[in-house]
Protein backbone atom coordinates (compact mmCIF):
# COMPACT_ATOMS: atom_id res chain seq x y z
CA UNK A 1 0.00 0.00 0.00
CA UNK A 2 2.84 1.83 -0.57
CA UNK A 3 1.59 4.85 -3.08
CA UNK A 4 4.10 7.41 -3.94
CA UNK A 5 2.68 10.04 -6.45
CA UNK A 6 3.36 10.09 -10.17
CA UNK A 7 0.41 10.83 -11.48
CA UNK A 8 2.01 11.94 -15.33
CA UNK A 9 3.87 9.12 -16.56
CA UNK A 10 6.72 11.50 -17.86
CA UNK A 11 6.11 13.85 -15.22
CA UNK A 12 4.64 17.14 -15.36
CA UNK A 13 5.24 19.45 -18.17
CA UNK A 14 5.87 22.66 -18.50
CA UNK A 15 8.00 26.13 -18.56
CA UNK A 16 9.49 27.95 -15.59
CA UNK A 17 11.29 31.14 -15.87
CA UNK A 18 13.64 32.28 -12.93
CA UNK A 19 15.16 35.59 -13.15
CA UNK A 20 18.02 37.01 -10.70
CA UNK A 21 20.37 39.25 -10.26
CA UNK A 22 23.70 38.36 -11.95
CA UNK A 23 25.48 38.28 -9.10
CA UNK A 24 27.21 35.32 -6.51
CA UNK A 25 24.94 35.50 -4.00
CA UNK A 26 21.46 34.25 -5.97
CA UNK A 27 23.46 31.41 -7.67
CA UNK A 28 22.19 29.24 -4.99
CA UNK A 29 18.54 30.40 -5.31
CA UNK A 30 19.10 29.54 -8.95
CA UNK A 31 20.51 26.22 -8.54
CA UNK A 32 17.68 25.06 -5.90
CA UNK A 33 14.87 26.29 -8.34
CA UNK A 34 16.24 24.26 -11.11
CA UNK A 35 17.02 21.11 -9.07
CA UNK A 36 12.88 21.20 -7.70
CA UNK A 37 12.18 21.88 -11.43
CA UNK A 38 13.90 18.72 -12.20
CA UNK A 39 12.37 16.82 -9.12
CA UNK A 40 9.18 17.12 -11.23
CA UNK A 41 10.20 14.61 -13.68
CA UNK A 42 11.47 11.13 -13.16
CA UNK A 43 15.21 12.00 -12.45
CA UNK A 44 17.75 10.03 -10.52
CA UNK A 45 19.02 12.01 -7.44
CA UNK A 46 22.70 11.82 -9.44
CA UNK A 47 21.13 13.43 -12.93
CA UNK A 48 19.80 16.12 -10.24
CA UNK A 49 22.96 17.10 -8.97
CA UNK A 50 24.12 16.94 -12.30
CA UNK A 51 21.68 19.73 -13.77
CA UNK A 52 22.37 21.42 -10.22
CA UNK A 53 26.04 22.16 -11.03
CA UNK A 54 25.81 22.68 -15.33
CA UNK A 55 22.93 25.36 -14.20
CA UNK A 56 25.44 26.95 -11.38
CA UNK A 57 28.37 27.00 -13.57
CA UNK A 58 26.50 28.55 -16.21
CA UNK A 59 25.51 31.34 -14.26
CA UNK A 60 29.20 32.00 -12.12
CA UNK A 61 30.25 32.32 -16.34
CA UNK A 62 27.22 34.91 -16.75
CA UNK A 63 28.88 36.53 -13.18
CA UNK A 64 32.70 36.44 -14.01
CA UNK A 65 32.80 36.84 -18.07
CA UNK A 66 29.47 38.54 -19.44
CA UNK A 67 30.72 42.11 -18.13
CA UNK A 68 27.74 44.17 -17.08
CA UNK A 69 25.10 42.17 -17.37
CA UNK A 70 22.47 43.23 -14.81
CA UNK A 71 20.39 40.22 -14.74
CA UNK A 72 20.28 36.35 -15.64
CA UNK A 73 17.48 34.66 -17.05
CA UNK A 74 16.98 30.94 -16.40
CA UNK A 75 14.19 29.14 -18.54
CA UNK A 76 13.44 25.45 -17.49
CA UNK A 77 11.39 23.43 -19.50
CA UNK A 78 10.22 19.99 -18.79
CA UNK A 79 9.25 17.73 -21.19
CA UNK A 80 8.53 13.77 -22.33
CA UNK A 81 12.56 13.90 -23.26
CA UNK A 82 13.61 15.31 -20.14
CA UNK A 83 15.08 19.05 -19.09
CA UNK A 84 15.64 21.54 -21.63
CA UNK A 85 17.25 24.72 -19.47
CA UNK A 86 18.39 27.47 -20.96
CA UNK A 87 20.63 30.42 -19.23
CA UNK A 88 21.12 33.84 -21.11
CA UNK A 89 22.94 36.89 -19.48
CA UNK A 90 22.96 40.45 -21.01
CA UNK A 91 26.21 41.13 -21.49
CA UNK A 92 29.02 41.47 -24.05
CA UNK A 93 29.76 37.53 -24.78
CA UNK A 94 33.03 35.89 -24.83
CA UNK A 95 36.07 37.83 -25.54
CA UNK A 96 37.18 35.75 -29.22
CA UNK A 97 40.32 34.88 -27.68
CA UNK A 98 38.81 32.61 -24.70
CA UNK A 99 36.18 30.94 -26.54
CA UNK A 100 34.95 27.68 -25.18
CA UNK A 101 37.85 26.38 -24.42
CA UNK A 102 39.17 22.48 -25.99
CA UNK A 103 38.88 19.18 -24.08
CA UNK A 104 41.89 17.80 -24.90
CA UNK A 105 44.18 18.11 -21.92
CA UNK A 106 43.88 17.02 -18.53
CA UNK A 107 43.80 17.76 -15.96
CA UNK A 108 41.22 20.46 -16.78
CA UNK A 109 43.16 22.92 -15.19
CA UNK A 110 40.96 26.45 -15.76
CA UNK A 111 37.95 26.28 -18.40
CA UNK A 112 36.26 23.62 -15.77
CA UNK A 113 32.74 25.32 -16.01
CA UNK A 114 32.33 24.94 -19.50
CA UNK A 115 34.18 21.55 -19.61
CA UNK A 116 31.65 20.03 -16.52
CA UNK A 117 28.44 21.77 -18.48
CA UNK A 118 29.53 19.33 -21.64
CA UNK A 119 30.31 16.32 -19.20
CA UNK A 120 27.24 16.77 -17.24
CA UNK A 121 24.84 17.25 -20.22
CA UNK A 122 23.00 15.32 -23.04
CA UNK A 123 23.36 18.77 -25.02
CA UNK A 124 25.13 22.16 -25.40
CA UNK A 125 24.47 24.77 -27.39
CA UNK A 126 26.16 28.25 -26.97
CA UNK A 127 24.22 30.72 -28.69
CA UNK A 128 26.44 34.26 -28.46
CA UNK A 129 24.69 37.77 -29.38
CA UNK A 130 28.31 39.55 -29.59
CA UNK A 131 27.54 42.79 -27.91
CA UNK A 132 23.83 41.23 -26.40
CA UNK A 133 24.86 38.08 -23.84
CA UNK A 134 25.50 34.35 -24.16
CA UNK A 135 22.59 32.11 -24.33
CA UNK A 136 23.38 28.90 -23.45
CA UNK A 137 20.42 25.96 -23.73
CA UNK A 138 21.40 22.33 -22.28
CA UNK A 139 19.35 19.01 -21.92
CA UNK A 140 19.11 16.68 -20.04
CA UNK A 141 17.31 13.20 -21.02
CA UNK A 142 15.10 11.43 -18.74
CA UNK A 143 15.55 7.57 -18.56
CA UNK A 144 12.70 5.74 -19.51
CA UNK B 1 23.76 27.63 1.76
CA UNK B 2 26.64 28.76 3.27
CA UNK B 3 29.98 27.08 4.35
CA UNK B 4 31.79 27.26 7.24
CA UNK B 5 35.54 26.90 7.49
CA UNK B 6 36.98 26.08 10.89
CA UNK B 7 41.10 25.28 11.15
CA UNK B 8 41.94 22.45 13.51
CA UNK B 9 45.23 23.14 15.93
CA UNK B 10 47.77 21.27 14.21
CA UNK B 11 49.20 17.95 14.62
CA UNK B 12 53.20 18.17 13.86
CA UNK B 13 53.19 20.68 11.02
CA UNK B 14 49.80 19.57 9.41
CA UNK B 15 46.95 21.23 9.51
CA UNK B 16 43.67 20.38 8.76
CA UNK B 17 41.11 22.72 7.19
CA UNK B 18 36.87 21.64 8.16
CA UNK B 19 34.69 22.66 5.58
CA UNK B 20 30.99 22.31 5.87
CA UNK B 21 28.25 23.20 3.72
CA UNK B 22 28.22 24.31 0.01
CA UNK B 23 31.12 25.67 -1.94
CA UNK B 24 30.48 28.04 -5.19
CA UNK B 25 31.53 30.88 -6.62
CA UNK B 26 29.57 32.82 -3.79
CA UNK B 27 31.08 31.52 -0.42
CA UNK B 28 34.48 29.94 -2.19
CA UNK B 29 37.13 33.26 -1.57
CA UNK B 30 36.12 32.43 2.49
CA UNK B 31 37.74 28.86 1.49
CA UNK B 32 40.41 31.17 -0.80
CA UNK B 33 41.34 33.40 2.08
CA UNK B 34 41.47 30.72 5.10
CA UNK B 35 43.85 28.10 2.95
CA UNK B 36 45.68 31.47 1.99
CA UNK B 37 46.28 32.53 5.79
CA UNK B 38 47.89 29.24 6.77
CA UNK B 39 50.12 28.89 3.16
CA UNK B 40 51.15 32.24 4.02
CA UNK B 41 52.10 31.51 7.48
CA UNK B 42 54.37 29.09 6.13
CA UNK B 43 51.63 25.81 6.63
CA UNK B 44 52.34 23.66 3.73
CA UNK B 45 50.87 20.46 4.36
CA UNK B 46 47.48 20.43 4.45
CA UNK B 47 44.52 18.39 4.99
CA UNK B 48 41.55 19.81 3.31
CA UNK B 49 38.04 17.70 4.89
CA UNK B 50 35.30 17.83 2.54
CA UNK B 51 33.72 15.29 4.36
CA UNK B 52 30.55 17.81 5.13
CA UNK B 53 30.41 19.39 2.12
CA UNK B 54 27.46 19.03 -0.37
CA UNK B 55 28.14 20.74 -3.27
CA UNK B 56 30.94 21.91 -4.83
CA UNK B 57 31.57 23.73 -8.04
CA UNK B 58 34.35 24.76 -10.90
CA UNK B 59 35.24 27.71 -8.03
CA UNK B 60 35.63 25.34 -5.00
CA UNK B 61 37.69 23.28 -7.12
CA UNK B 62 39.92 26.30 -8.42
CA UNK B 63 40.60 27.08 -4.69
CA UNK B 64 41.54 23.68 -3.96
CA UNK B 65 44.02 23.41 -7.28
CA UNK B 66 45.48 26.98 -6.41
CA UNK B 67 46.25 26.16 -2.75
CA UNK B 68 48.18 22.42 -4.19
CA UNK B 69 50.07 24.71 -6.79
CA UNK B 70 51.09 27.17 -4.22
CA UNK B 71 52.01 24.46 -1.23
CA UNK B 72 54.15 22.31 -4.17
CA UNK B 73 56.08 25.03 -4.60
CA UNK B 74 57.77 24.37 -1.08
CA UNK B 75 57.81 21.11 -1.02
CA UNK B 76 53.91 20.42 0.24
CA UNK B 77 51.24 19.03 -0.40
CA UNK B 78 47.39 18.78 0.69
CA UNK B 79 45.59 15.88 0.70
CA UNK B 80 41.57 16.00 0.46
CA UNK B 81 38.90 13.94 2.82
CA UNK B 82 35.99 13.22 0.38
CA UNK B 83 33.16 10.43 0.58
CA UNK B 84 30.25 12.08 -1.27
CA UNK B 85 29.64 10.08 -4.57
CA UNK B 86 28.75 13.02 -6.14
CA UNK B 87 31.38 14.38 -5.01
CA UNK B 88 33.58 12.18 -6.08
CA UNK B 89 32.46 12.28 -9.54
CA UNK B 90 33.45 15.29 -10.12
CA UNK B 91 36.81 14.51 -8.88
CA UNK B 92 36.79 11.68 -11.27
CA UNK B 93 35.51 13.84 -14.75
CA UNK B 94 37.75 16.68 -14.04
CA UNK B 95 40.95 14.29 -13.59
CA UNK B 96 41.62 16.28 -10.91
CA UNK B 97 41.70 12.78 -8.81
CA UNK B 98 45.44 12.58 -10.34
CA UNK B 99 46.82 15.28 -9.00
CA UNK B 100 45.05 15.12 -5.20
CA UNK B 101 45.42 12.85 -3.00
CA UNK B 102 41.98 11.75 -1.83
CA UNK B 103 40.84 9.98 1.12
CA UNK B 104 37.85 8.37 3.56
CA UNK B 105 38.62 10.24 6.67
CA UNK B 106 41.09 13.01 8.15
CA UNK B 107 43.22 9.45 9.72
CA UNK B 108 44.05 8.35 6.52
CA UNK B 109 44.46 11.93 5.11
CA UNK B 110 47.14 12.57 7.74
CA UNK B 111 48.84 9.71 7.35
CA UNK B 112 49.47 9.44 3.65
CA UNK B 113 50.93 13.10 4.63
CA UNK B 114 53.65 12.15 6.57
CA UNK C 1 38.29 30.18 13.91
CA UNK C 2 34.24 29.76 12.80
CA UNK C 3 33.68 31.77 9.80
CA UNK C 4 30.52 31.84 8.29
CA UNK C 5 29.68 33.93 5.69
CA UNK C 6 27.75 37.05 6.22
CA UNK C 7 29.51 39.79 4.15
CA UNK C 8 26.49 41.84 3.61
CA UNK C 9 25.13 43.01 7.20
CA UNK C 10 21.56 42.57 5.86
CA UNK C 11 22.07 39.83 3.74
CA UNK C 12 21.80 40.24 -0.16
CA UNK C 13 19.70 42.53 -1.44
CA UNK C 14 18.30 42.43 -4.98
CA UNK C 15 15.25 41.07 -6.58
CA UNK C 16 13.95 37.66 -8.37
CA UNK C 17 11.30 36.67 -10.33
CA UNK C 18 9.41 33.43 -10.95
CA UNK C 19 6.61 32.52 -13.16
CA UNK C 20 5.61 29.47 -13.04
CA UNK C 21 2.56 27.60 -14.88
CA UNK C 22 -0.68 27.80 -12.26
CA UNK C 23 -1.21 24.63 -11.53
CA UNK C 24 -0.36 22.22 -8.68
CA UNK C 25 2.50 20.50 -9.41
CA UNK C 26 4.80 23.90 -9.41
CA UNK C 27 4.04 24.96 -6.31
CA UNK C 28 6.74 23.21 -4.39
CA UNK C 29 9.10 25.01 -6.95
CA UNK C 30 7.93 28.20 -5.77
CA UNK C 31 8.12 27.52 -2.26
CA UNK C 32 11.97 26.31 -2.73
CA UNK C 33 12.92 29.23 -4.62
CA UNK C 34 11.25 31.50 -2.12
CA UNK C 35 12.43 29.64 0.43
CA UNK C 36 16.38 30.02 -1.09
CA UNK C 37 15.47 33.81 -1.56
CA UNK C 38 14.49 34.17 2.05
CA UNK C 39 17.90 32.28 3.13
CA UNK C 40 20.05 35.18 1.51
CA UNK C 41 18.59 37.55 4.57
CA UNK C 42 18.78 36.75 7.91
CA UNK C 43 15.96 35.08 8.66
CA UNK C 44 15.46 32.27 10.97
CA UNK C 45 14.64 28.77 10.42
CA UNK C 46 11.16 29.40 12.11
CA UNK C 47 10.89 32.55 9.51
CA UNK C 48 12.05 30.72 6.68
CA UNK C 49 8.99 28.17 7.12
CA UNK C 50 6.33 31.14 7.55
CA UNK C 51 7.26 32.51 4.57
CA UNK C 52 7.05 29.04 2.12
CA UNK C 53 3.80 28.20 3.74
CA UNK C 54 2.49 31.83 3.32
CA UNK C 55 3.77 31.43 -0.53
CA UNK C 56 2.64 28.42 -1.14
CA UNK C 57 -0.91 29.24 0.28
CA UNK C 58 -1.21 32.30 -2.04
CA UNK C 59 0.03 30.13 -4.85
CA UNK C 60 -2.61 27.87 -3.99
CA UNK C 61 -5.17 30.08 -4.41
CA UNK C 62 -4.29 31.18 -8.00
CA UNK C 63 -4.90 27.71 -8.65
CA UNK C 64 -8.08 26.76 -7.03
CA UNK C 65 -9.76 30.63 -7.39
CA UNK C 66 -8.27 32.59 -10.10
CA UNK C 67 -10.01 30.72 -13.28
CA UNK C 68 -8.32 30.65 -15.94
CA UNK C 69 -4.95 32.18 -15.30
CA UNK C 70 -2.28 30.39 -17.15
CA UNK C 71 0.75 31.30 -14.86
CA UNK C 72 1.67 32.65 -11.45
CA UNK C 73 4.28 35.54 -11.41
CA UNK C 74 6.17 35.47 -7.74
CA UNK C 75 8.66 38.39 -7.43
CA UNK C 76 10.88 38.80 -4.22
CA UNK C 77 12.45 42.04 -3.15
CA UNK C 78 15.08 41.45 -0.55
CA UNK C 79 15.93 44.41 1.56
CA UNK C 80 17.21 45.97 4.58
CA UNK C 81 14.28 45.31 6.01
CA UNK C 82 13.16 42.06 5.47
CA UNK C 83 11.38 40.02 2.21
CA UNK C 84 8.83 41.43 0.36
CA UNK C 85 7.01 38.77 -2.52
CA UNK C 86 4.67 39.78 -5.13
CA UNK C 87 2.23 36.54 -6.01
CA UNK C 88 0.11 37.50 -8.91
CA UNK C 89 -2.39 35.36 -11.09
CA UNK C 90 -4.02 36.76 -14.47
CA UNK C 91 -7.87 35.20 -13.47
CA UNK C 92 -11.25 36.70 -12.65
CA UNK C 93 -10.36 37.51 -9.32
CA UNK C 94 -11.86 36.45 -6.63
CA UNK C 95 -15.86 36.13 -6.90
CA UNK C 96 -17.47 39.52 -5.29
CA UNK C 97 -19.85 36.99 -2.56
CA UNK C 98 -16.49 34.57 -1.56
CA UNK C 99 -13.99 37.55 -0.40
CA UNK C 100 -11.09 37.03 1.83
CA UNK C 101 -12.85 35.73 4.82
CA UNK C 102 -13.25 37.21 8.38
CA UNK C 103 -11.07 36.00 10.92
CA UNK C 104 -13.59 35.48 14.06
CA UNK C 105 -14.61 32.39 14.13
CA UNK C 106 -12.19 29.14 15.85
CA UNK C 107 -11.56 26.44 14.39
CA UNK C 108 -11.15 27.75 11.27
CA UNK C 109 -12.23 25.43 9.06
CA UNK C 110 -12.72 26.48 5.34
CA UNK C 111 -10.75 29.94 4.50
CA UNK C 112 -7.42 28.70 5.85
CA UNK C 113 -5.20 29.96 3.38
CA UNK C 114 -5.80 33.66 3.53
CA UNK C 115 -5.67 33.12 7.33
CA UNK C 116 -2.85 31.60 7.59
CA UNK C 117 -0.96 34.34 5.01
CA UNK C 118 -2.12 36.98 7.42
CA UNK C 119 -1.02 34.80 10.60
CA UNK C 120 2.72 34.30 9.06
CA UNK C 121 3.60 37.10 7.31
CA UNK C 122 3.73 40.59 8.66
CA UNK C 123 2.23 42.71 6.13
CA UNK C 124 -0.47 41.52 3.29
CA UNK C 125 -2.39 43.85 0.89
CA UNK C 126 -4.57 42.66 -1.47
CA UNK C 127 -5.02 44.37 -4.87
CA UNK C 128 -7.43 42.95 -7.56
CA UNK C 129 -8.09 43.32 -10.87
CA UNK C 130 -11.57 42.30 -11.36
CA UNK C 131 -10.65 40.71 -14.68
CA UNK C 132 -7.48 40.70 -14.40
CA UNK C 133 -6.17 38.55 -11.45
CA UNK C 134 -5.24 39.22 -8.05
CA UNK C 135 -2.14 40.92 -6.81
CA UNK C 136 -1.05 39.97 -3.05
CA UNK C 137 1.69 41.68 -1.96
CA UNK C 138 3.47 40.43 1.49
CA UNK C 139 6.37 41.17 3.50
CA UNK C 140 8.26 39.36 6.30
CA UNK C 141 10.77 41.58 8.41
CA UNK C 142 13.90 40.30 9.29
CA UNK C 143 14.74 40.62 13.17
CA UNK C 144 17.92 42.83 13.44
CA UNK D 1 8.73 17.01 -2.68
CA UNK D 2 6.25 14.09 -3.00
CA UNK D 3 3.96 12.24 -0.18
CA UNK D 4 4.15 8.84 0.39
CA UNK D 5 1.03 6.96 2.07
CA UNK D 6 1.44 3.61 4.24
CA UNK D 7 -1.54 1.88 5.93
CA UNK D 8 -0.57 -0.35 8.31
CA UNK D 9 -2.07 -3.92 9.49
CA UNK D 10 -4.96 -2.63 11.71
CA UNK D 11 -4.75 -3.26 15.72
CA UNK D 12 -8.13 -4.17 16.79
CA UNK D 13 -10.06 -1.81 14.70
CA UNK D 14 -7.67 0.97 15.04
CA UNK D 15 -5.94 1.91 11.48
CA UNK D 16 -2.42 3.79 11.44
CA UNK D 17 -2.31 5.94 8.13
CA UNK D 18 1.67 6.65 8.20
CA UNK D 19 2.48 9.67 5.93
CA UNK D 20 6.04 10.85 5.15
CA UNK D 21 7.16 13.87 2.77
CA UNK D 22 5.00 16.82 1.75
CA UNK D 23 1.03 17.48 1.89
CA UNK D 24 0.53 20.02 -0.45
CA UNK D 25 -1.93 21.32 -2.95
CA UNK D 26 -0.30 18.47 -5.65
CA UNK D 27 -0.15 15.71 -2.95
CA UNK D 28 -3.17 16.19 -0.58
CA UNK D 29 -5.44 14.02 -3.05
CA UNK D 30 -3.62 10.89 -2.59
CA UNK D 31 -3.82 11.47 1.26
CA UNK D 32 -7.40 12.13 0.95
CA UNK D 33 -8.15 9.27 -1.21
CA UNK D 34 -6.29 6.99 0.97
CA UNK D 35 -8.13 8.44 4.08
CA UNK D 36 -11.61 8.37 2.28
CA UNK D 37 -10.98 4.89 1.27
CA UNK D 38 -10.46 3.63 5.27
CA UNK D 39 -13.79 5.27 6.00
CA UNK D 40 -15.25 4.08 3.03
CA UNK D 41 -14.68 0.55 4.22
CA UNK D 42 -15.77 1.41 7.69
CA UNK D 43 -12.66 2.38 9.47
CA UNK D 44 -14.02 5.06 11.69
CA UNK D 45 -11.11 4.95 14.36
CA UNK D 46 -7.82 6.55 12.81
CA UNK D 47 -4.14 7.46 14.13
CA UNK D 48 -2.36 9.03 11.18
CA UNK D 49 0.96 9.71 11.99
CA UNK D 50 2.90 13.07 10.60
CA UNK D 51 5.94 12.62 12.31
CA UNK D 52 7.66 11.69 8.47
CA UNK D 53 5.52 15.00 7.20
CA UNK D 54 8.65 17.75 6.62
CA UNK D 55 5.28 20.26 5.62
CA UNK D 56 1.57 20.72 5.66
CA UNK D 57 -0.14 23.11 3.83
CA UNK D 58 -3.84 23.79 4.61
CA UNK D 59 -5.32 21.38 1.57
CA UNK D 60 -3.44 18.86 3.80
CA UNK D 61 -5.42 20.29 6.68
CA UNK D 62 -8.34 20.34 4.94
CA UNK D 63 -8.01 16.70 3.89
CA UNK D 64 -7.45 15.83 7.67
CA UNK D 65 -10.61 18.11 9.29
CA UNK D 66 -12.67 16.37 6.28
CA UNK D 67 -11.64 13.13 7.78
CA UNK D 68 -12.02 14.03 11.22
CA UNK D 69 -16.13 15.20 10.13
CA UNK D 70 -16.86 11.84 8.38
CA UNK D 71 -15.78 9.69 11.14
CA UNK D 72 -17.44 11.61 13.98
CA UNK D 73 -20.74 10.80 12.10
CA UNK D 74 -20.02 7.43 13.12
CA UNK D 75 -18.78 7.63 16.38
CA UNK D 76 -15.22 7.50 15.11
CA UNK D 77 -12.27 10.08 15.55
CA UNK D 78 -9.10 10.59 14.13
CA UNK D 79 -5.69 10.84 16.32
CA UNK D 80 -2.52 12.78 14.98
CA UNK D 81 0.69 11.87 15.94
CA UNK D 82 3.46 15.04 15.09
CA UNK D 83 6.52 16.06 16.81
CA UNK D 84 7.46 18.55 13.90
CA UNK D 85 7.43 22.41 15.53
CA UNK D 86 6.68 23.84 12.48
CA UNK D 87 3.96 21.60 12.06
CA UNK D 88 2.48 21.93 15.72
CA UNK D 89 2.66 25.45 15.07
CA UNK D 90 0.36 25.85 12.51
CA UNK D 91 -2.24 23.43 14.65
CA UNK D 92 -1.94 25.88 17.01
CA UNK D 93 -2.69 29.02 15.01
CA UNK D 94 -5.43 27.56 13.03
CA UNK D 95 -7.07 26.10 16.50
CA UNK D 96 -7.20 23.14 15.07
CA UNK D 97 -5.03 21.41 18.14
CA UNK D 98 -8.60 21.88 19.82
CA UNK D 99 -10.16 19.69 17.53
CA UNK D 100 -8.00 17.31 17.36
CA UNK D 101 -6.12 14.82 19.61
CA UNK D 102 -2.55 15.54 18.78
CA UNK D 103 0.39 12.74 20.26
CA UNK D 104 3.82 12.59 20.07
CA UNK D 105 4.10 8.89 19.22
CA UNK D 106 1.84 6.55 17.61
CA UNK D 107 1.41 4.32 20.90
CA UNK D 108 -0.10 7.32 22.73
CA UNK D 109 -2.37 8.13 19.59
CA UNK D 110 -3.14 4.24 19.79
CA UNK D 111 -4.40 4.13 23.58
CA UNK D 112 -6.23 7.24 23.50
CA UNK D 113 -8.30 5.81 20.90
CA UNK D 114 -9.74 3.57 23.37
N1 LIG E 1 28.16 33.87 -20.14
C1 LIG E 1 29.39 34.10 -20.65
N2 LIG E 1 29.74 35.36 -21.05
C2 LIG E 1 30.96 35.60 -21.57
N3 LIG E 1 31.90 34.65 -21.74
C3 LIG E 1 31.62 33.38 -21.36
C4 LIG E 1 30.36 33.03 -20.81
N4 LIG E 1 30.37 31.71 -20.55
C5 LIG E 1 31.58 31.24 -20.91
N5 LIG E 1 32.36 32.24 -21.41
C6 LIG E 1 33.73 32.11 -21.92
O1 LIG E 1 34.12 30.75 -21.87
C7 LIG E 1 35.36 30.62 -21.16
C8 LIG E 1 35.46 29.29 -20.45
O2 LIG E 1 34.66 29.27 -19.29
P1 LIG E 1 34.94 28.22 -18.15
O3 LIG E 1 35.08 26.89 -18.78
O4 LIG E 1 33.85 28.34 -17.13
O5 LIG E 1 36.34 28.59 -17.53
P2 LIG E 1 36.79 29.90 -16.78
O6 LIG E 1 35.56 30.57 -16.26
O7 LIG E 1 37.69 29.40 -15.70
O8 LIG E 1 37.50 30.73 -17.81
C9 LIG E 1 35.43 31.82 -20.27
O9 LIG E 1 36.73 32.17 -19.93
C10 LIG E 1 34.73 32.89 -21.10
O10 LIG E 1 35.63 33.51 -21.98
N1 LIG F 1 -5.77 34.38 -6.32
C1 LIG F 1 -7.09 34.39 -6.05
N2 LIG F 1 -8.00 34.46 -7.06
C2 LIG F 1 -9.31 34.47 -6.81
N3 LIG F 1 -9.86 34.41 -5.57
C3 LIG F 1 -9.00 34.32 -4.51
C4 LIG F 1 -7.59 34.32 -4.69
N4 LIG F 1 -7.02 34.24 -3.48
C5 LIG F 1 -8.02 34.20 -2.57
N5 LIG F 1 -9.23 34.26 -3.18
C6 LIG F 1 -10.57 34.26 -2.52
O1 LIG F 1 -10.38 34.23 -1.12
C7 LIG F 1 -11.11 33.14 -0.55
C8 LIG F 1 -10.41 32.62 0.70
O2 LIG F 1 -9.31 31.81 0.36
P1 LIG F 1 -8.70 30.82 1.44
O3 LIG F 1 -8.59 31.53 2.74
O4 LIG F 1 -7.47 30.26 0.89
O5 LIG F 1 -9.78 29.69 1.62
P2 LIG F 1 -10.39 28.67 0.56
O6 LIG F 1 -9.38 28.57 -0.53
O7 LIG F 1 -10.54 27.42 1.34
O8 LIG F 1 -11.66 29.27 0.11
C9 LIG F 1 -11.24 32.13 -1.64
O9 LIG F 1 -12.36 31.29 -1.47
C10 LIG F 1 -11.36 33.02 -2.88
O10 LIG F 1 -12.70 33.43 -3.08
Amino acid sequence: MNQPVTPHPHGALGTVELRIPCKAEWVAVARLAVAAVANRLNFSIEDIEDVKLAVAEACTNCIQHSEGSDQIHITCETGPEGLTVRVRDFGRGPRPQKAAPSVSDEPHVGGLGVFLIRSLMDSVDYDVHPENGTNLVMTKKVAH
Amino acid sequence: MDIKVNVREPKGDTYVVDLSGEIDVYTSPKVKDAIGELIDKGHYNLVINLENVRYIDSTGLGVLIGGLKRVREHGGTVNLVCTNPQIKKIFDITGLVKIFGIYDDVDAAMKALV
